[in-house]
């Protein structure tokens, strides 16, 4: 793995886009300006970004309930994304998907997805389809650890399994599924990857707080998949800064969880140890990205609050191509 | 009488009849919440809040967190009413009904007509549905058609606290699969609800008020939109026979057809897209048992043939509004 | 003109279609059959005889036998077609929307609308459907009303070769999911199919007959049975104006309308339960725009509200008759 | 496994009937007397017979769509499901469900089911409920080497390994689902039951088309799951003695395949040369239950055919306990 000065600074424009962006919405949401569910994805960006860097958008990705990291990350503008979970006009989706539903299919990200393991078989859908087009382009599907619970995810991963696609099956284990913890609910005496292997799919396992783990063990099942080796999976350790959605109370968590997972496994503040440590880049760079960030969420924000609402007229718009 | 709401209602429902009866058992994501965390079990239950304390009571035998696959849940709570227990299974969201369809269609409501009337299956199912929270396309819809669509399943909607509590124990007192609709906008409402034992039939609609000039028959949360047209209609002199079916399967077709003989106007206010639902299926079955008394055709009010938005204002373009259902009153009403 | 029976209508405009358009794909259980086995791939095609020789030429990438694993298969159809391409993927039972329905529901049918107008999703769904062979509870089901009821989904019926290739070409070449519902028994019957690209619009109904007296409307199975009923009609000189629905999303409201408007009364034929059903939807639709025309009350020809029986007779009980269909024309026909 | 002279006896009386059933319903449906789908046990006999004999009815099963053998095994009357396949007022279910929908709760039978994989979740539902009661029962779902590649499957296992209860999962692979090899349908580098341990399921293999075999390894799961453990699953090999359904060309099949199986693979033959062998039995014993169990099937289909049809009027019966 090797990434120049530029790479690394695209890549923690990317993690520090991704956790100001959700940051922001913490607070914004006390407004009670944005209603409905949203997930917020800060302390997973190393996740998002190790892999998606690696990615173009002939490489299709599905989300999850939890996608505006992985929207970011695969390249969907941030203040279409912001007007979006605003409900207004202007959003990414006219405002009719709303944070669960975002979308753009020029950058290859087919959709976050309310029903939890809903992304899985549509990714190996993409991966039947990348395969006609013998790019070496793959289909992802990012899925959680309470994912990897649901029939769906199971049968994709047999599925692409049997028709040897390049799918991969990305399961970001931030350890609770709502408020339940994995060691409950996934059923094994190993991990996730570990029941992927069982299907004869070959899978990796990477630090998900680490960008520079998730970069390279990613990198390597990468190749493999691009070399048409059939699907892979990787199983990713990481966590989750907020509640499970806004206003959860998450006394489900450990004392002092919290300011635990902030002080140790932050992957922001392990990327900016690394590359300052191995003199990669200055403490400077990333503070000039960070103002940078900064003022390209406060412009979001202020646009998105800035924009009109949809025309109640479209309420039933697009349901169709062509109807009649 | 206690006051209560209907979170509370259902919460200290399933706990008196879990009480009483040592074959219910509950089942469904997060009912208990914080298995195999640090906060450890019932750090926080469900997120409706209607599953409070049971864990601790009744232990996880009878009390059981699942992982997110419904088609388990639905499916063992099939296989569990088979051997006589009462399962109370929890769809978080009724949109869950996609992935968990085949065990309520094909398997629970089937079993008794396929295996020769020698077996019951008396599962409840608790479906949170409904719009008016800005969830969105998929966690904002009323699944009730397609299940009342469904030979072999009953289908309850509670808009009252005291309706909550007496449907509630009735489908757990019965002895078929009971599919249990709360309206996620109306866990809060208020109301009297009767100590002690009290069920309430099913097939009986509820007469909200009595107007006489239309009927307007109505269901969930729809039932206080149509309230709030009413009491407008009603200022201009126009009076309204309002019904809250309750139950659409059975469903109360007399009471609906005895208000219509006598208004010979209806409207039908239902809170989902129009096509085959349920709205359709009341005007199809009143035109055909009272032709004769109706004056006008009836009048369906429903969401358009799209997905539900999110956005707000949108959202609220998308749901039955009172103004829609008033207008539509007094389109029957000058109908000619 | 060829004179083919549906099977092959459908099976030669699926590789007709295939050898045009290298983006069309084609997933199921058993489209190829015999992978894995000594016999090796296309030992035996589908058990409907639909997909042969598909695999031999166009190859495993485009021709795709999966696992028993409904779910991933409309998943994977969904997203392929994101993708470009135009998977047709069949679903050996349309009873099997039952463990697959979340794909057609909330995910192919809702990605146009949700992500704004900005997507496509040309997803053809095979679904093989209806009574008629004793296959039971779980295999005889007519799902058509539970997804017409969906919006972003087309639903498509062919009961002739010719609208057979007419509907499925069209389906192929338009962009929004279709659900092609083919009847196991209908697969044999026989008709001249035109040579040569040719396409059936959807929303278009076919005027089966003109009678005059009495508007009949059906779909599927029930066309031929209607045709029966009408025969013995037109002897007693009682005239039929018989419609095949064709496509019942988008539905040929006006073609119904204008019939029932000269008629006056109407009989709807629906092979499947009565609640909600495709048969209220339309009786509801005619009450609503043609209340001043119709004389009589829209009569249902529907099920009973159970799941379908086994035994010869019971399902013959069960299924709508050309008898019944009589009756309810003479009823119609003698309301006053 | 100590079995008596009894138990023997009764063993060798459940597989051969089980076997003349289905011979026998090979050549009726030639007559055209019977419609459907009927799938034939023949072949499987071993597996159902040797798990069935350690159950007792406090035990429930679920079966598949290949359910007679299951039926037969678990003490269904032979006779009432032979009027069930011909779809007559007498039969197990009144002729509503015919042969794919036979249940009987009597005696633990709780449904063959048309939908594959619609069992398993209902197994574990069983198993939830016997756990209750306290007496050791267990929750059975069979299940084919198709079925195991359903996402109720899965969820199923994931469920029982989660909750612990006394499911256990029977994996009855004869190579084929329909028309398909399980070479290419299960996705795995190992075998079926190698998937159940990915979920933490302790499981178990066995020769399916030996009785003995099946009968030791199946007691030694059921003395843990009955113990507590937790739930179980046990992969078989086996063979399918006819086509997937009646009228099946079995195109599928390698050369002489079908002689092959029925040479080497028949657990009929198997056991009466082991037992008579062992001495343990002799011929005689065996011939005189084979001419009863001709005489009962014999019997089962003169008064199958004997008795009447379903009153119409009965077409709508049962559908609700109470409905008003
Ligand atoms: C089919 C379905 N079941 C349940 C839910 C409710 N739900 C939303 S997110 C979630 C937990 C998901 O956990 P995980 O997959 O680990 O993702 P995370 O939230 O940790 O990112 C649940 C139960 C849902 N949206 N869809
Ligand atoms: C959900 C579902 N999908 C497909 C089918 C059609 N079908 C019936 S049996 C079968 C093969 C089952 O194979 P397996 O589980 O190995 O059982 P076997 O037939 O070998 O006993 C299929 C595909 C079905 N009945 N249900
Ligand atoms: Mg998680
Ligand atoms: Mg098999």
């Amino acid at each position: 793995m090797q990434l120049n000065r530029d790479e690394l600074l695209q890549a923690y424009r990317q993690m520090a886009t991704i956790r100001t962006f959700e940051e922001r919405l913490h607070d914004e949401i006390k407004t009670g300006e944005i209603a409905g569910f949203t997930h917020l994805y800060a302390g997973q960006e190393a996740v998002a970004v190790g892999i998606c860097e690696q990615l173009t958008h002939a490489d299709k990705i599905v989300s999850t309930h939890r996608g505006h990291g992985h929207c970011i990350a695969k390249g969907c503008d941030v203040k279409g994304m912001m007007k979006e979970i605003y409900g207004r006009a202007g959003g990414l989706c006219k405002g009719r998907g709303g944070s669960m539903h975002i979308a753009d299919l020029d950058v290859g990200m087919l959709g976050a997805n309310g029903i939890v393991g809903g992304g899985a078989p549509q990714a190996v859908g993409a991966a039947i389809a990348l395969r006609l087009e013998g790019k070496g382009s793959v289909g992802i599907a990012f899925s959680g650890d309470g994912a990897c619970n649901q029939g769906t995810t199971f049968e994709a991963m047999n599925l692409a399994s049997v028709t040897k696609v390049p799918a991969i099956f990305v399961f970001e284990n931030n350890h609770y599924s709502e408020h339940t913890g994995d060691a409950y609910a996934v059923g094994t005496d190993k991990d996730i990857a570990s029941r992927a292997e069982a299907f004869g799919i070959k899978s990796w396992r990477a630090n998900g707080c680490d960008f520079f783990d998730v970069f390279s063990v990613f990198g390597e099942l990468l190749e493999y998949v691009r070399a048409g080796n059939g699907p892979a999976a990787i199983e990713l350790d990481t966590e989750r800064f907020y509640g499970h959605f806004e206003g959860d109370p998450q006394r489900y968590r450990g004392k002092g969880e919290l300011d635990r997972i902030r002080d140790e496994r932050d992957c922001l503040k392990a990327f900016r140890a690394r590359v300052t440590e191995g003199a990669l880049l200055a403490d400077a760079d990333l503070d000039a990205i960070d103002a940078e960030v900064a003022q390209l969420i406060e412009e979001a924000v202020a646009e998105a609050r800035a924009d009109a609402m949809p025309d109640n007229d479209t309420v039933a718009d697009d349901v169709y191509v062509n109807y009649y | 009488m206690a006051v209560m709401n209907i979170r509370e209602a259902i919460a200290s429902t399933l706990y008196s009849e879990m009480e009483r009866d040592e074959n219910i058992i509950v089942l469904g994501e997060d009912v208990v919440g914080g298995n195999g965390t640090a906060g450890g079990p019932e750090a926080i239950g469900g997120i409706w809040g209607t599953t409070p304390g049971l864990w601790a009571k009744f232990g996880p035998d009878r009390v059981i967190d699942t992982p997110i696959s419904e088609s388990a849940i639905i499916g063992a709570a099939a296989g569990a009413a088979l051997c006589g227990k009462r399962p109370v299974a929890e769809l978080m969201f009724a949109d869950f009904v996609g992935v968990s369809l085949d065990q309520l269609w094909n398997q629970m409501a089937k079993f008794r007509y396929m295996f020769g009337g020698k077996t019951k299956c008396p599962a409840v199912v608790r479906l949170i549905y409904g719009a008016g929270m800005q969830t969105a396309a998929q966690h904002s819809q009323s699944v009730y058609a397609m299940l009342t669509a469904i030979p072999g399943l009953k289908v309850v909607l509670p808009t009252t606290p005291a309706d909550a509590k007496g449907l509630l124990t009735e489908a757990l007192r019965g002895d078929d699969p009971v599919m249990f609709f709360e309206h996620k906008t109306l866990y809060g409402v208020k109301g009297e609800v009767p100590d002690g034992e009290y069920r309430q039939p099913f097939g009986q609609a509820r007469v909200v008020r009595e107007g006489g000039d239309v009927t307007v028959v109505a269901c969930g949360r729809m039932v206080s939109f149509s309230e709030k047209a009413a009491d407008k209609l009603a200022a201009d002199g126009v009076g309204v026979d309002l019904l809250d079916l309750r139950t659409t399967s059975p469903m109360d077709e007399d009471a609906i057809i005895e208000s219509v003989e006598q208004t010979g106007r209806l409207v039908i206010v239902d809170e989902s897209p129009p096509r085959c639902s349920l709205a359709a299926d009341i005007a199809a079955m009143v035109t055909e048992r009272a032709f004769t008394s109706i004056k006008a055709p009836p009048a369906m009010v429903t969401g358009p043939h799209s997905p539900i938005p999110f956005s707000r204002t949108l959202e609220r373009a998308w749901v039955p509004s009172p103004q829609k259902i008033e207008d539509a009153v007094r389109r029957v009403l000058g109908f000619r």
